[in-house]
């Protein structure tokens, strides 16, 4: 072993890229720092490549257009996570020394790594209508936002709305709802809210797990759902799941109209998957549908049609990539606020995290900023992050999304109380979990 | 030991000379089959303590399985083989080596990725015993056990010659110094019987003067007992005390190297006359 | 020059059979790990740490447990990750279920438990060889990847379906979570990983290391030479699978906090692979180059066209860091297939006989 | 418990016998998919001796190319027969840069070189056509879309997708025409000769770079029309690559060497895998399939080491 030496090489390597790690370390001044970890590579970059193009093309056009938030630019920064969690928490820790003011991780994985440091390192996880439910009890995950929905609220939507259909929540009784989801943090997420739904309507829930190895191999799972004839099927998909689950639902001859995914399973690419088939193909979402928005019109102008955009115009108003967009603006209005708030214009994360807490994007807001109707209005409070909001239903027409139907109010009274039971348990679990000292800014 | 056949009235030179000695293994009518080839028919021969003793045969005669089936490596499917006087069922080779059998083999079988002295060393495993616990901390038991080894190894390098390649990968050797070590790994485990497969195979006359006076020097200086496979008939004659002859997977001939060269049957099946 | 034995002798097996019996490495040793606990720590930023150097070591010993059982014994492996992944879960559970037990101690043992399992899929080693042992060890990688998903148990029933690290003290410093700071992790993990690393240079320069070797280069010749092939086999592949798990569980701990299923991937074994293969195999300073090229490479990589003044877009980046890792692998394969272990040497024998090369 | 494993899986095949046709129906189409994979590895193998781990990336990268030269406007015969191009640049490529200098390496060795192989087509890939997943372009190539329905009994019903029967279709007339080129042609004896001995084949004057860039092509030709069935059914994405890896227990069940055991040894899985997915993977949780294929050939491999077709192996020293 008298080889040992050779340690030296790596670790001269490992200085060399330290001190370029370093150099690049130096913070901006008069700048606001957005990193956006996203993934543009690897088995969801079907996926994550619309809502990254969305996320960077919003806040790049705010930058030409008003020359960024407050009169202070913004600079971004992609990171590829290729939705590894490893790459993920590297992408974090490469970045959060330039001041960064939020992160958005785009995977429940990279999130659930990333919630207990946000508190250390006084930088919020903005994760929109994913990552951990229960972080939207803001007494116990003040640095952790989740807005618009949870998971649990987005399950309740999908009960109500299939007992609308049935004519009421009291015909669930004996009906079976077939539940298929990635087999990861993601789609367990909702099996527990899910269950005690069923308790209390008396439907039959069935399970149909998806590995991520085996998520363009789905016939297994259809196959079962063929022999269990469910009434209705639930999806909880992301990344190439999405259309090879559509593909096989069409190919078993599943009616569409009664399969309905979560909005994360509502792109455009992965319902156009099943051809003519997957007409009356279901999801939720809270973000707009189409381009006719002022915002979009000024993102073509600004972004697009200047070159400063990896989009492919033709993609602008599908659903990921609005879902992109509304992230953005949460970010923006966050900063926004934070601004108000504090009274500066470069603001640290620690103000974010206030500019967050304190959000209110009200119909007049939405308004002004060219979005009118693109999403529901959105407040968030100290004690909740996401604020169980409401969403809709969209259909798949054959060539785009329609609206199917009005906003549904999730059931907040029994996700709440359940949202709060695991906010208790995960710190019980990671104990001893930080106290709440940040304080409360509305 | 029901094989103890020494007259205890005679003198150790007429033992010497009647060739009556302990005897360390018997084959018993051993068969050896590969899915209906027949290897090995119906053999049975034995080993003396002491001796040297030749097997020989033409090409496809069964030697190399002979030895094969001595130390456990195939099994045979019928007969039975005595060692010490202890008739042994299926024994696995790694048993066959505790017992004291060692070889070397046709093409050579070191350990390429290790030095000669690790390769010697290696023959040691069986005499070594500190366990995991000892190893892991090396100062103490395990290092003084290894440098006892050490002593040991070292001398047979001495006696093979071989001091100025102790640390040369063996990969790096040249085909007869790879022999000597190999020859040197064998002896380090101190066994009761060498078996030796070809030992000279390949080799130049002088290489084989060397390897013939180590074999004699082992044989005398030790006492091991070795059996001994070879084509160079010439090698055989001088060294051996015993040679039996196998054709064709059967035993022809049995007996002291004069007699088994003026054997017919011998002569026939070296140049091939037909069955 | 600067590389000559000339002049040292040794007077006793004990002096000769030393790890290091040259004094230049001995001394390049000690440069190595002064810079390691006094250098590194006193001017990285945490950055450096983080990112770089735990990964690095986390890498480096789970390449030494992989290097034992394919460098050493000979017996290939694509089960790392899982067997990685059982360490992390065991020592989950452990500290889950004894919260006062010093964490570094449960990580220690989590990997005893990786070992047993190790065992058990090392049980058809002694029928397979090769490529077709690498079958029976994905085997061992699908199916415990399934246990990390389908027992909520060893998740302790988390609706993430992740292990989250909880806070832990020691001696009033806190060693694990998210406030344990990267200096303190750092430490953790050299401390375990070069003491490992030492044991294991013990093991492999005596008996037992030579028995693994013996079944690498011949296992029939071995075997007549009275190694005990099950055994022994079975033996390295709990020793092996012990470092992994031990390095499985601190990565989870001192590195990411937390981890998925999707964490002990099949992508994770290859890494591990690509580690032994191209630092060398068989060899225990290898295991820390091929860790330190594997790991380093594609972060350096990240760097490149942003300190360049280039604005390449992140994917593109990923792109071809991608094909650069692949081109290098096969370039350094082609070029030493005994990877850097075997460069570094001959480039110590250039060394030995400079300035006169003949 | 007992009943549940050893009784009721039968009574549900009995009962409902139009599904368990279609298990074996879906059983089938996979297991012909996973041959296909095998069968590329096969030749590799049987030609070089190197285990080709690039293989899974091939088809993925094939069917990558195919739909991307389309996507930028070139018609889709055309692009078939440019992929087929770039599959034989491929084979040249891989043959000169990586076969060539790593001639005589261990195995290990090999089979990193071609795990350095599938990186760098994932980047190549990547950078060229884009990471997102593509639709196959099933229609522009003329292949059958739909789908016949039979009934069955009562209520039963049996559903064939055409693109499945198209893929069973293809899959046999492929090994027909490789089995035909092996023992017909020139190049076919040759490559036999290699597979037997690679040094009596180079005395005879047959040329090993030559042969491996042929065998390299052929197992391209075979990823493109896996890539297209397999992108038919789901979409051309990276994440494929991961089910080629069930190729390894189908070699292992049919051996590394043999075109027939490829295909059984496929099927063998693909119906095993199914029928346990559906009719015992409830017992556990389901999901069962992810390693399933690797538990039968590792009990399969105690038994019979050497494969279905292999001969036995003696040990000699």
């Amino acid at each position: 072993m008298k080889n040992i030496k050779q340690l030296a090489l790596g670790t001269a390597v490992a200085i060399g890229v330290g001190l370029s790690g370093a150099m690049t370390t130096v913070a901006q001044a008069e700048e606001n720092y957005v990193p956006l970890l996203t993934y543009r590579t690897g088995p969801f970059a079907a996926s994550g490549i619309h809502i990254a193009n969305g996320m960077h093309d919003y806040l790049k056009m705010l930058n030409e257009r008003d020359g960024g938030i407050g009169g202070v630019k913004l600079v971004t920064e992609e990171c590829e996570t290729g939705y590894n969690a490893q790459k993920g928490v590297e992408c974090y820790e490469a970045t959060k020394g330039k001041g960064a003011l939020v992160y958005n991780p785009y995977s429940t994985g990279i999130t659930l790594q990333l919630i207990p440091k946000a508190g250390v390192d006084k930088i919020p996880v903005l994760s929109m209508g994913y990552g951990l439910s229960a972080a939207a009890v803001g007494s116990t995950f003040p640095w952790v936002f989740n807005v618009p929905d949870t998971y649990w609220d987005g399950a309740s939507v999908v009960i109500k709305y299939i007992g609308e259909q049935e004519g009421g929540l009291e015909n669930l009784k004996g009906k079976k709802i077939g539940y298929i989801f990635l087999d990861a943090g993601y789609g367990r997420e909702p099996i527990p809210l899910l269950e005690q739904l069923a308790e209390k309507y008396g439907y039959e829930l069935l399970q149909y797990p998806v590995g991520i190895k085996e998520m363009q191999n789905q016939s297994s799972q259809w196959l079962n759902v063929r022999r269990d004839r469910p009434d209705y099927m639930v999806m909880w998909g992301w990344g190439a799941m999405n259309p090879t689950a559509i593909k096989e639902a069409v190919k078993i001859r599943f009616p569409m109209d009664k399969f309905i995914g979560v909005w994360w399973s509502a792109g455009d690419d992965d319902a156009a998957a099943g051809g003519e088939g997957a007409k009356g193909y279901k999801a939720m979402n809270f973000s707009g549908v189409g381009r006719d928005f002022p915002a979009l019109d000024d993102i073509q102008k600004y972004v697009v049609d200047a070159g400063l955009s990896s989009t492919d115009a033709e993609t602008m108003g599908g659903t990921l990539y609005n879902r992109g967009v509304l992230n953005s603006v949460i970010i923006a209005e966050g900063i926004r606020t934070a601004q108000e708030l504090t009274g500066k214009k470069v603001i640290t994360g620690e103000d974010m995290r206030m500019g967050l807490e304190a959000l209110d994007l009200t119909e007049e807001r939405l308004k002004e900023l060219g979005l009118s109707g693109f999403a529901h209005p959105m407040k968030v409070t100290c004690e909740d992050h996401a604020g169980s909001h409401p969403v809709f239903i969209q259909e798949w027409d054959g060539k785009e999304w329609r609206q199917a139907s009005g906003w549904i109010e999730p059931m907040t009274d029994i996700v709440r109380p359940l949202l709060e039971k695991a906010a208790a348990e995960y710190a019980e679990k990671n104990a001893p979990w930080p106290a709440r000292t940040e304080p409360c800014p509305n | 030991m029901n094989a103890l056949v020494t007259d205890s009235s005679m003198t150790s030179a007429e033992a010497e000379t009647q060739v009556e000695r302990e005897l360390l293994l018997r084959v018993d009518n051993v068969s050896l089959s590969f899915g209906g080839v027949k290897a090995i028919t119906d053999i049975s021969f034995d080993i003396q303590k002491g001796e040297i003793r030749a097997i020989i045969g033409p090409n496809g005669a069964g030697k190399t399985s002979m030895l094969n089936v001595i130390n456990g490596f195939y099994h045979p499917q019928e007969g039975t083989i005595t060692w010490q006087g202890k008739v042994r069922r299926k024994m696995k080779p790694y048993e066959a080596a505790s017992q004291g059998i060692a070889r070397t083999f046709q093409n050579v079988a070191l350990f390429k990725g290790m030095t000669t002295l690790d390769n010697i060393m290696s023959g040691r495993s069986l005499k070594m015993h500190k366990n995991f616990f000892w190893q892991l901390l090396w100062r103490g038991p395990a290092e003084q056990e290894e440098i006892e080894h050490r002593r040991k190894v070292e001398d047979i390098i001495d006696f093979l010659e071989i001091q100025a390649i102790r640390k040369t990968p063996v990969g790096r050797l040249p085909y007869g110094l790879q022999k000597r070590v190999e020859l040197g790994r064998a002896l380090a485990m101190e066994p009761e019987l060498l078996l030796l497969d070809e030992p000279m195979a390949g080799m130049n006359l002088e290489e084989k003067e060397d390897m013939s006076r180590f074999i004699l020097d082992v044989n005398q200086e030790f006492g091991t007992t070795i059996a001994l496979i070879e084509h160079d008939m010439g090698v055989v004659m001088d060294l051996s005390d015993r040679v039996v002859v196998l054709d064709y997977g059967k035993k022809i001939a049995d007996g002291p190297p004069e007699e088994v060269q003026a054997n017919q049957a011998v002569i026939d099946a070296y140049l091939g006359v037909s069955h | 020059m600067f590389y000559r034995e000339a002049g040292q002798f040794k007077t006793s097996y004990k002096a000769d059979q030393a790890l290091m019996p040259i004094l230049q490495d001995r001394v390049g040793l000690i440069a190595i790990l002064g810079v390691a606990f006094i250098v590194i720590p006193a001017f990285a930023n945490d950055f450096f740490l983080t990112s770089i150097m735990i990964p690095f070591l986390v890498f480096s010993l789970a390449a030494i447990g992989l290097n034992v059982l394919t460098g050493f014994c000979g017996q290939l492996s694509l089960g790392t990750g899982a067997f990685m992944g059982v360490g992390a879960y065991a020592a989950y559970k452990l500290t889950t279920i004894f919260p006062d037990a010093n964490v570094i101690v449960m990580v220690l043992l989590s990997g005893v438990f990786s070992a047993a399992i190790g065992a058990v899929f090392g049980l058809p080693s002694l029928r397979i060889k090769g490529l077709y042992l690498a079958v029976t060890t994905l085997a061992a990688q699908f199916f415990l990847e399934w246990c990390f998903i389908r027992i909520p148990w060893l998740y302790n029933n988390n609706a993430s379906g992740a292990i989250e690290v909880p806070h832990r003290e020691m001696f009033g410093i806190v060693v694990s979570g998210a406030e344990a700071t990267p200096i303190v992790r750092y430490f953790i993990v050299l401390c375990i990983t070069a003491g490992i690393a030492f044991l294991m240079a013990n093991v492999l320069r005596g008996r037992i290391g030579r028995s693994w070797m013996m079944i690498r280069d011949m296992d029939i010749a071995a075997e007549l030479m009275g190694i005990r092939p099950l055994q022994t086999k079975l033996m390295a592949f709990a020793v092996s699978s012990y470092i992994c798990g031990v390095a499985g569980a601190m990565m989870v701990f001192f590195w990411l906090n937390a981890a998925e299923p999707s964490s002990y991937s099949i992508a994770l074994s290859f890494q591990i692979l690509f580690m032994v293969i191209l630092g060398g195999l068989g060899s225990l300073g290898g295991s820390f180059m091929g860790a330190a090229f594997i790991w380093i490479l594609p972060v350096f990589l990240k760097f490149i066209p942003g300190t360049l003044g280039f604005d390449v877009a992140a994917e593109t980046v990923e792109h071809v860091t991608f094909m650069i890792v692949g081109a290098l692998i096969i370039f350094f394969l082609i070029v030493e297939p005994h990877g850097f272990a075997r460069l570094w040497q001959i480039g110590k024998q250039k060394l030995r006989v400079w300035p006169f090369p003949y | 418990m007992l009943y549940d494993i050893f009784i009721d899986p039968f009574v549900q095949m009995y009962e409902m016998p139009d599904f368990f046709l279609q298990v074996l129906w879906e059983g089938f189409v996979a297991g012909i998919l996973y041959a296909l994979i095998a069968l590329g590895f096969v030749l590799i193998f049987k030609a070089s001796g190197v285990f080709n781990f690039a293989q899974g990336i091939m088809v993925v990268f094939a069917g990558l190319t195919l739909v991307g030269l389309h996507e930028n406007g070139v018609p889709a015969y055309l692009a078939l027969i440019l992929t087929i191009g770039v599959m034989g640049v491929l084979a040249y490529g891989v043959e000169r840069v990586v076969m060539r200098p790593l001639v005589n390496q261990p195995d290990i060795i090999l089979l990193m070189a071609t795990i350095g192989l599938t990186y760098f087509l994932i980047g190549f890939g990547e950078f060229v056509f884009g990471g997102e997943p593509k639709q196959m372009i099933t229609e522009e190539l003329g292949l059958p879309t739909g789908s016949t329905a039979f009934e069955f009994g009562e209520r039963g019903l049996v559903i064939l997708q055409h693109i499945d029967i198209a893929a069973a279709v293809i899959a046999v007339i492929m090994v027909a025409a490789l089995g035909i080129f092996f023992n017909k042609t020139r190049i076919g004896r040759a490559l036999r000769a290699v597979a037997d001995d690679h040094q009596a084949a180079l005395s005879v004057g047959i040329s090993l770079n030559q042969i491996w860039a042929i065998v390299w092509f052929a197992a391209g030709l075979v990823a493109l029309a896996t890539g297209i069935m397999w992108g038919a059914r789901s979409d051309v994405s990276f994440a494929l690559e991961i089910v080629a890896f069930k190729a390894l227990p189908v070699l292992i069940l049919g051996g590394f060497t043999s075109i027939p055991g490829a295909i059984v040894g496929g099927l063998i899985i693909g119906f095993g895998e199914k029928i346990g997915e559906l009719y015992w993977g409830g017992l556990v949780g389901g999901g069962i399939e992810s390693w399933l294929a690797y538990i039968i050939a590792l009990i399969f491999l105690l038994f019979r080491p050497q494969g279905l077709f292999g001969e036995r192996i003696i040990e000699r020293v």
